[in-house]
């Protein structure tokens, strides 16, 4: 409805159910309409970057965990390769087939939340319930695999820390099974409910020159049209023996960062099928140094993560101790252009758009 | 017979003091409505006004009417008013409703009007028609409506329509562009 | 394993092509051992600008800042789209005074990288928009990720 | 026996106060009062089972099992909420308009009230058997908006105002595809009499004969009920909780309660003008009438749970734009069709 | 099918009208169906007015007694107008060639007028402009006539400024609009003159009436006044001498408007208006030497400036005024049948061309240079071909229509001067030149826009059928139509004919002479722009006589005089008014004016634009009055009460 | 087309309904835990060699091993866990050469009061008996005829661990401020 | 009988009302207030309407049929002076009446 007169000013934020974390984002709003937006991102930093500095290079990795704790298997991974480029470590096969097994159940997992919570901020809450139920079988094999269901720590520098257990590779084959039928399920309960369509096609649009000149990266610059998926551009452990697609859209709407989340689960799925089924035996650990000192220098390495490119920037001073620590954060760069794609929009499709943006907060604040 | 007598005096005094609450809520909210600070009270008062004339009219037999106007005013209007006033009022609610310098003149003018009218009211000799309302009020109404006053009624559909058109005009918003929306 | 060194055998001496041309473009530029890319400040906007327009890296990866007590390095990485080939530029700046060009005009990306590196380590980016602290406080002092900062309490 | 039980407890109430020799009067007040009273129990009971019929439908949909602690499988959960709440502090925010805003929670309870005064819930079972009967419906429906409104108005937070302001948007043009669609079904019937209603659907229900006036009805009733997909006054996940933002403890219990009486009104109103209200399907009459009254309206209850638990949220442009765009014309052309067909075929 | 055309003649202009609304309210958001409509309609009138056309022909009983209805239409005391219409061969000649050559100007428009963002409403206008048309030569009223005279001229000044982008297209419709106001003017004032003397306006009636106005007591002055004043009209819509500059700019407006409007139909409505009211002219001396004077010299002096110019479009809005002045020539020497013929075959072969014309510069994207054109007949074959068929006809080569109806004007013209009109020879004259000069300004156009070396225009290429179908039409029209008037069949002088019918035996040393004219004509444009490929000698020629080449070029600077007639005379004039007006006429207003004002300026006080001020002052009298009247009567209240 | 994708997703949820529930009734029913699971850290006291490397591998410095060398050999007298610090990233475990640290699957961790969740893994006893192996070994080692020695130093050792006791009684009672 | 109702007791009833409008209407500088105290009026008018149809043409429903086309037009005016008062406040950004007089002089 036209309440127009004044503009007025709705902090949205930082408590607020559909910020995914603690997040703020003010906006002037000219009845329900976004005149303008001014997120406010740190209510969750704890200088990750500062306190690795403080720790020698293994023990960096628990705090990567923590970045985006929806794919820490991912973080883990970025951080251990720059490490291991740094100081050129070549990484056991069966560890690299590991790494890509949990990696990519990873990035299934973060997309099942950001699938979710995108039905829940539209209102739709048993979608939402619905994911988190086979997000939980993939948790439960990360606690077969290292314990840990969310913080899994499971890379280490040279490899993975332990081998596979028992039992994790039919488990896991299960549970592919199982959820290529939730996958349509999501398809039936939230892709193909005209509601979700109505209120997600068309909304949010971002250019793929936009996209690209504001560097995002992941599902929502491969929404617009991109294809620039590393594993594919730039292949890094051993995703080119592997067969996938990546899956493309080329509205940049809010549907098309949906569903290419969708189309790429599927597609991890293909690729975890087939490393589980070429699983070589082997060590998981190269060998290494009991005391890592990587030679002086600096390395930048990038890996596709589930929310776009993790990119590890480390200085090392030759000391066990890293001089300089930097992560690129897929969800922070992604999260720069949200005061520009909300403007004009409504308020519900602010929440819309945030939700197809799919952010972390662990990893936007750092 | 006594007994019946005694039943329509129950009645009737039943009835009595229906018509007073009824028109003391109404003649209460109507105060309230004129001398209330604040402009989105008085207009719930208004509601309160509207409801106590639906109950005065089904007092007075009409039902259908009663229905009509709860769904007109209290329903439709009282929204409508408050929509207008959250519309052109953001700032200072609490103050939105005072009173010019007029209320001097107004105040003994409507004080004696009131007087004349209650003079006459009270003077006149009222000479009551034998017949009672009929108990299916909603009944005899549509054939009177629709048959012998198609055309004012008609008119008033018409009267409606070009309001309603009128009002969209007049309200639409004109963009900076020159575009309307 | 072999189809990896494969794709580095293809882009190695490609990328190794590119810092070729790049070096014979810009003769200020002093490409390192390990392909870094170190430029000075003054003419940074506009071998930026140069490898945007005419070499292709359209995409501003990732932009960072090192403290080294002595002088401060701003680093930027940048990236062709669709393709492996990476750049990794460095800029010596002064640490007492931390001036750099903006990126912004040339990649939005920049826009909240910058914003976080002015926050957290003090590197004013001239020309930028809208340069405030975005993670910490306003009200916060001094630049955290400097290595000298004392911080003034917890476990580490 | 079964089928009278209500009834004949009330005649014998009414012999009892003959006996004593109240005057008649005072005597059918009193029974009107007692009328009343039951059925503000009915409310109340039935709102609170309905929350925990809600909870139970989401979380059975949702693969869960949902509250199952207090008391037998958890049907006290309620009770005990309501309780818990009860006794939390009423906190009005400084800046509110303090008799709106405790009026409001009190008077949410006043339109469900007084509709179910006239609602027949079994054979000779409507408190009052109204004459205007569906028009006092729509009369009374429609102040819901008003007291919905005051709550996010008086509340004075921005949230809360959005939500306010959605409110008379949403049941403003929903009510005029709630009314049109109950139009097909008068013409029909050509009373508006809800016993008249129930009893014109003695061969066949209305859903078979105004199969679009029913799904219009519903969906104009779930955007009238605030219930997904047309929960945009509360949405969530946008505006927090709309006009109920700053009600705690009991404000907030009253909001709670009286959304589950508008369901259950909306689907005693679904029941009596399409299912057939009170009627036994298939001559099944070995249940009481009322019996099949409760169960019909449980399963248009239940229907509304599972939409809601299925169901995203629409946004507020298009939800105007349904209205008055697809319902709106749609109820038009079913009254016509209707007044035609009734031309047609029955005249 | 003949029966209910005659019955039901007044649908044809009706067609068109109603397609006019139709598109202007319902399609107009609809290019396609837009145009179908106008088309179809037109399609209608057009058969309606076939067979309308068919029935008069053939049955001789109408050519001697016209079809008549009317009825009442405006009435008042001492002025009553009926409103109706009149067919007589001369209209139902009209009425088949108008709706002929609107269907099919209106179906080269679609492909012609594709993307425009005006489409919808370019059709309307058509069809408004096919509807003025066909009333106005039905119209058996005068006035009813004036007001169709009008609406075609409004619809002319709407389609001509039809781009409303082009400065120079709004130039040129206010251009033609003012012109042709002039004109207009004076024949209102005519009109009203017939009324005030004849008390009717009906045309029928008028014939009967005006030969015996001296029996009326009108006399002759007054009388040639009317005719004079009459006559203006057709000079400024037909584009006569000194009225005649509105015409060629006219061209800045869509070409199927030229070839339609100024071409084929409007022009000629002052034509057929003289024609109608010819009664009028013969029963005064003089006049018709006026106007056979003004025809000649129109027509000879348009063909020269014709010759020189250079956009394609512009020679053609020449030829097509100095084809108007033939017209006029040969009502002037006494001819209707001779006039309307030429009118009749002018419009097919001038449509023709103006449509050609038109596929050409759309095909060169409006370049309209001819000098930039060339060679064009082998990328655009039936344009080419066509547009030859054209020239033919108007330069009067055997068997094509304009030389029949050419050769009927000199023939007439030849006998007014064998009749002892000592001007006839000058006319003769006049008009052999005329057609010398236009046998070779015509081919100059062709041989330099069709043949010759080509010019760089690669992406030349034929237009589509919508646009060459009417072309082929019109073709074969030009090629045909003169052949109900050959001297030997001359069917066209018994159908339409003023007095007594022509019966003219074939004059062969005049068709010889006009046949030779013509030829001449072609033979010097093919010497000069066809054979010579670098056009040396036109450009010698050019050169070498620069004050006559300049003065045809800037058409005897007739522009250039207006303007300075208007900047000096008509500013000046104006000046002392203004003067006179504001000194002494608004002095006294003024005067009056500050005395009101003065008054309003003590009393508006009283007006405090505060509205409850009023409502109280407004209440506080109802209690007065009430109280007031009632408290006087003993039982006041009472009676104020005094419900039964 | 409008509402079919509506209805597909009410038989989702209509399926739905009647299937069996996913969770369970905690405290009653348990899921069984892999055998990695990183619950409550427990320590072998006799394994330990107090090589400090479990300390060195923490990120967080949550242990702190205190030692005492007695007869040359690291004795480890206290073992503190300062489980509200810890990440349960499992290095330190790893770090262990001897497994003396290892995670068990009990993850109910929490406490009602602060300072239990400091875990102390070593109690007096233990480091009694510890020392009392190590001397004995040293004194089997040394000659028996120092027994007279061999007494002094066991009562030096007792006054040690009352010592010991109280200062650990002293560091509860600051944790618990 | 002295308890029952006669029409004067509805007639003063709406002459209060009416006079309590005409008040409103009077000294309200609001303009939406002053359209509120219109309806005030109108609503007396009603009461008349329908009292009188009770006790003198109970049969012919003329007052009521009356009310009802009063209650229609009263609609109508609310939405018409609301859709000015808003226009007016968009264009003038006021509402006060006394602020509206630019007409005068």
């Amino acid at each position: 409805m036209a309440v127009r007169q004044e503009e007025f000013v709705l902090n949205m934020g930082p408590q607020h159910p559909s910020t995914h974390g603690v997040f703020r984002i003010v906006l002037t709003l000219d009845g329900e309409t976004v005149v303008k937006a001014d997120p406010v991102p740190g209510y969750l930093h704890r200088g990750i970057e500062k306190l690795a500095e403080a720790r020698t290079y293994t023990q960096v990795i628990p705090y990567t965990d923590r970045l985006d704790y929806l794919a820490s298997m991912l973080m883990n991974w970025g951080y251990v390769q720059a490490v291991e480029k740094l100081m050129g470590i070549e990484v056991p096969l069966r560890a690299e087939y590991i790494r890509v097994i949990v990696g990519e159940l990873a990035r299934i997992a973060s997309h099942l939340v950001a699938t979710g919570a995108m039905a829940s901020d539209l209102g739709g809450l048993t979608g939402f319930l619905y994911t988190f139920r086979d997000r939980e079988e993939i948790l439960d094999l990360f606690e077969m695999v290292c314990g840990s269901r969310l913080t899994a720590s499971y890379m280490r520098i040279g490899g993975v820390a332990k081998d596979l257990p028992e039992g994790f590779v039919p488990k896991a084959k299960e549970f592919l099974k199982k959820f290529t039928l939730s996958l349509a399920e999501y398809n039936g309960l939230i892709t193909g409910n005209e509601i979700f369509q109505r209120r997600t096609k068309n909304v949010g649009i971002l250019s793929a020159e936009k996209a690209v000149d504001m560097s995002l990266s992941g599902p929502v610059l491969r929404a617009s049209g991109v294809g620039h998926d590393l594993r594919k551009v730039r292949p890094y452990s051993i995703y080119p023996q592997f067969e996938f697609e990546v899956p493309l859209r080329t509205n940049g709407d809010c549907f098309d960062r949906y569903y290419l989340r969708v189309l790429e689960m599927a597609e991890s799925v293909k690729i975890i099928e087939q490393a589980l089924a070429s699983l070589p035996e082997g060590p998981v650990m190269a060998k290494i140094p009991r005391i890592i000192k990587p030679p002086a220098g600096e390395v930048y390495t990038e890996i596709e993560s589930s929310k776009g490119i993790m990119g590890v920037y480390i200085v090392s001073d030759g000391s066990p101790k890293p001089y300089r620590v930097h992560f690129r954060r897929p969800s922070f760069i992604n999260l720069g252009y949200l005061a520009e794609m909300v403007r004009g929009w409504k308020v519900a499709d602010v929440v819309a758009i945030l939700g197809s943006l799919d952010i972390v907060l662990g990893e936007v604040d750092c | 017979m006594k007994q019946l007598q005694g039943c329509a005096d129950m009645e009737n005094s039943l009835e009595l003091i229906a018509f007073f609450l009824l028109a003391g809520s109404l003649l209460t909210g109507a105060l309230m409505v004129v001398t209330l600070k604040n402009l989105v009270n008085s207009v719930l008062s208004l509601i309160v006004v509207f409801f106590s004339l639906a109950g005065i009219f089904i007092l007075l037999n009409a039902d259908f009417l009663a229905a009509v106007q709860v769904l007109v005013y209290a329903g439709g209007v009282c929204i409508m008013l408050v929509f207008g006033v959250m519309l052109v009022q953001r700032k200072d609610m609490r103050e939105s409703n005072p009173v010019n310098r007029r209320f001097l003149i107004a105040a003994p003018l409507t004080g004696a009007l009131f007087l004349l009218i209650g003079l006459v009211a009270a003077k006149s000799p009222w000479v009551k028609e034998a017949g009672e309302v009929p108990e299916n009020t909603i009944e005899h109404l549509a054939p009177i409506l629709l048959r012998d006053y198609v055309i004012p009624f008609e008119a008033v559909a018409i009267l409606l329509t070009v309001a309603l058109t009128g009002v969209l005009l007049l309200v639409k918003e004109v963009k900076d562009n020159g575009r309307s929306s | 394993m072999d189809d990896i060194s494969n794709v580095s055998k293809i882009t190695e001496p490609v990328q190794k092509r590119i810092l070729a041309k790049i070096a014979a473009a810009h003769p200020e530029i002093n490409v390192s051992e390990a392909g870094h890319l170190h430029v000075p400040v003054d003419s940074l906007t506009a071998v930026m600008r140069d490898l945007k327009e005419n070499f292709g890296f359209d995409y501003l990866s990732n932009v960072t800042a090192v403290d080294y007590l002595e002088y401060m390095n701003v680093v930027y990485d940048l990236c062709r789209v669709g393709t492996p080939y990476m750049l990794h530029i460095i800029v010596r700046i002064d640490r007492e005074n931390p001036v750099v060009p903006s990126m912004v005009p040339l990649w939005g990306g920049a826009l909240w990288q910058e914003r976080e590196i002015y926050d957290l380590l003090g590197v004013i980016f001239t020309k930028h928009p809208d340069l405030r602290r975005i993670l910490l406080d306003d009200t916060w002092e001094d630049h955290p990720l400097r290595r000298d900062y004392q911080w003034m309490s917890g476990r580490d | 026996m079964l089928e009278n039980i209500f009834v004949s407890s009330l005649n014998w109430l009414k012999n009892l106060m003959a006996a004593v020799e109240l005057p008649a009067p005072l005597a059918d007040m009193l029974i009107l009062v007692i009328k009343l009273a039951a059925i503000l129990g009915f409310i109340l009971i039935n709102a609170l089972w309905l929350v925990y019929m809600e909870r139970k439908v989401s979380a059975f949909i949702q693969g869960r099992i949902g509250p199952n602690r207090v008391g037998p499988f958890g049907l006290l959960q309620t009770t005990m909420d309501v309780l818990k709440l009860i006794s939390k502090e009423i906190i009005i925010p400084a800046a509110a308009d303090k008799k709106l805003f405790l009026l409001a929670p009190l008077m949410i309870f006043v339109p469900p009230l007084a509709i179910f005064a006239i609602v027949p819930f079994g054979k000779g079972m409507a408190a009052i058997d109204l004459n205007l009967g569906v028009y006092y419906f729509v009369a009374m429906a429609s102040l819901s908006t008003v007291i919905i409104w005051m709550a996010g108005w008086s509340s004075n937070n921005k949230y809360a105002l959005l939500g306010g302001m959605r409110v008379v948007a949403q049941m403003v043009s929903y009510e005029m595809p709630l009314i049109l669609s109950m139009i097909g079904v008068i013409i029909l019937t050509g009373t508006l009499n809800m016993n008249g209603i129930i009893q014109a659907q003695e061969k066949v229900w209305f859903i078979f004969l105004q199969p679009v006036a029913a799904t219009i009805y519903l969906i104009a009733a779930l955007a009238e009920t605030n219930r997904t997909p047309f929960d945009l006054v509360e949405g969530e996940s946008e505006i927090i909780s709309g006009p109920f933002t700053e009600y705690s403890g009991m404000g907030f219990a009253f909001f709670f309660l009286a959304e589950y009486a508008n369901v259950l009104l909306v689907s005693v109103m679904a029941t009596t003008l399409f299912f057939g209200g009170w009627l036994a399907p298939f001559g099944w009459t070995f249940l009481p009438s009322w019996f099949w009254f409760i169960f019909k309206v449980y399963i248009m209850v239940f229907i509304f749970m599972w939409v809601r638990w299925t169901f995203p949220r629409i946004r507020v442009d298009q939800l105007m734009g349904f209205a008055w765009k697809v319902l709106v014309p749609l109820a038009i052309a079913n009254i016509f069709l209707t007044g035609l067909g009734k031309y047609l075929f029955l005249s | 099918m003949i029966e209910f055309a005659l019955n039901y003649a007044w649908l044809v202009p009706l067609l068109p009208v109603l397609s006019f609304l139709t598109i202007v309210f319902l399609t107009r958001p609809w290019a396609r169906l837009s145009s179908a409509v106008a088309i179809g309609a037109m399609l209608g009138s057009f058969l309606l007015a076939s067979s309308l056309a068919w029935g008069v022909f053939t049955n001789p009983a109408f050519i001697e007694e016209p079809l008549h209805y009317s009825l009442r239409w405006l009435g008042m005391e001492g002025f009553t107008v009926n409103a109706g219409i009149l067919i007589d061969p001369a209209s139902a000649m009209m009425l088949f060639m108008v709706s002929l050559v609107a269907l099919l100007v209106q179906i080269y428009s679609t492909g012609y007028m594709k993307g425009d963002p005006h489409y919808s409403l370019f059709f309307a206008y058509l069809s408004l402009f096919a509807a003025s048309m066909l009333g106005l030569v039905i119209s058996s009223n005068l006035l009813q006539m004036f007001i169709f005279w009008e609406l075609v001229g409004l619809c002319s000044y709407l389609l001509i400024g039809f781009y409303t982008y082009k400065v120079s297209a709004r130039e040129a419709a206010k251009k033609a609009f003012i012109t042709t106001r002039i004109g207009d003017f004076g024949m209102l004032l005519g009109i009203l003159f017939l009324q005030i003397q004849f008390n009717t306006l009906d045309l029928l009636e008028l014939a009967a009436v005006i030969p015996n106005f001296a029996q009326l007591g009108v006399s002759l002055g007054l009388l040639t006044l009317i005719a004079i004043l009459f006559f203006l009209g057709p000079v400024a819509k037909s584009g006569q001498f000194p009225l005649h500059v509105w015409l060629p700019d006219a061209m800045e407006g869509p070409t199927p408007v030229s070839a339609l409007i100024h071409a084929a139909t409007m022009v000629v409505a002052g034509v057929y208006l003289v024609g109608r009211m010819l009664f009028l002219f013969v029963e005064v001396p003089g006049s018709l030497t006026v106007v056979a004077f003004i025809g000649a010299f129109t027509a000879l002096f348009a063909a020269t400036i014709a010759v020189t110019q250079r956009e394609i479009k512009r020679i053609l809005a020449y030829s097509t005024v100095s084809q108007l002045g033939y017209m006029m020539l040969a009502l002037g020497v006494g001819s209707l049948s001779a006039s309307l013929f030429h009118l009749w075959t002018h419009a097919f072969f001038k449509a023709l061309m103006f449509l050609a014309a038109g596929s050409v510069l759309h095909a060169l994207h409006n370049k309209a240079d001819v000098w930039e054109m060339g060679g064009l007949i082998r990328k655009m074959p039936i344009t080419g071909w066509t547009f030859v068929v054209g020239g033919l006809a108007i330069a009067g080569i055997p068997p094509f229509a304009g030389f029949w109806s050419k050769d009927e004007i000199l023939l007439v013209t030849w006998e007014y001067a064998r009749h002892g009109h000592a001007l006839g020879y000058l006319f003769f004259a006049f008009a052999a030149l005329t057609a010398f000069l236009t046998a070779f300004y015509i081919w100059r156009l062709i041989f330099l826009v069709f043949f010759g070396p080509e010019k760089a225009n690669d992406h030349v290429h034929e237009s589509p059928l919508s646009m060459t179908l009417p072309l082929l039409v019109l073709a074969v029209l030009s090629g045909v139509a003169g052949l109900i008037g050959t001297p030997w069949t001359n069917l066209w002088s018994t159908w339409i004919h003023f007095g007594d019918a022509h019966s003219g035996e074939p004059a062969y040393l005049l068709m010889l002479l006009s046949v030779v004219l013509a030829l001449a004509g072609i033979g010097l444009a093919f010497i000069l722009y066809c054979k010579d490929q670098d056009k040396q000698a036109a450009r010698s020629l050019a050169k070498k006589y620069p004050a006559l080449y300049n003065l045809s070029y800037r058409k005897y600077y007739i522009d250039e005089a207006y303007t300075w007639f208007t900047r000096k005379i008509v500013d000046g004039g104006a000046k002392v008014i203004y003067l006179f007006d504001i000194y002494l006429v608004d002095g006294v207003v003024n005067g009056l004016a500050a005395l009101t004002k003065g008054s309003g300026q003590g009393l508006k006080y009283l007006q405090t634009g505060k509205l409850q001020t009023y409502a109280l002052i407004f209440f506080l009298a109802v209690l007065v009055l009430t109280v007031a009247f009632n408290l006087d009567s003993a039982n006041a209240l009472a009676h104020l009460g005094g419900v039964k | 087309m409008f509402g079919k994708g509506l209805l597909k997703g009410m038989k989702i949820t209509m399926v739905r309904f009647f299937k069996p529930k996913e969770t369970v009734q905690y405290p009653e029913v348990r899921l069984p835990l892999p055998d990695r699971f990183l619950g409550k850290p427990e320590f072998y006291y006799d394994k330990c060699i107090a090589c400090n490397q479990c300390v060195a591998a923490c990120p967080n410095n949550v242990i702190t091993l205190k030692t005492e060398t007695v007869e040359k050999k690291k004795i480890v007298t206290q073992y503190y866990f300062d489980q509200q610090y810890c990440l349960f990233c499992g290095l330190c475990a790893e770090a262990c050469p001897k497994d003396a640290l290892k995670f068990t699957k009990d993850f109910e961790l929490t406490q009602y009061k602060r300072q239990d969740i400091k875990l102390k893994f070593v109690n007096p006893e233990q480091v009694a008996k510890k020392k009392a192996e190590v001397l004995q070994a040293a004194l089997e080692k040394q000659a028996a005829q120092e027994k007279q020695a061999a007494q002094e130093k066991q009562a030096s050792a007792d006054k040690q661990i009352a010592s010991e006791k109280q200062a650990a009684g002293n560091e509860a009672a600051a944790g618990v401020c | 009988m002295a308890g029952a109702l006669n029409p004067s007791y509805f007639v003063v009833l709406s002459a209060a009302l009416f006079t309590i409008g005409i008040y409103g209407a009077l000294s309200k500088k609001n303009a939406i207030a002053v359209l509120i105290s219109i309806e005030l009026m109108l609503g007396a008018v009603n009461i008349n309407l329908v009292a009188f149809n009770k006790y003198f043409t109970p049969e012919a429903f003329s007052g009521q049929i009356f009310a009802i086309f009063v209650i229609t037009v009263a609609a109508v005016e609310v939405g018409l002076g609301l859709a000015l008062i808003i226009a007016l406040c968009r264009r003038r950004n006021t509402t006060a009446l006394d602020d509206l007089d630019w007409l005068k002089w």
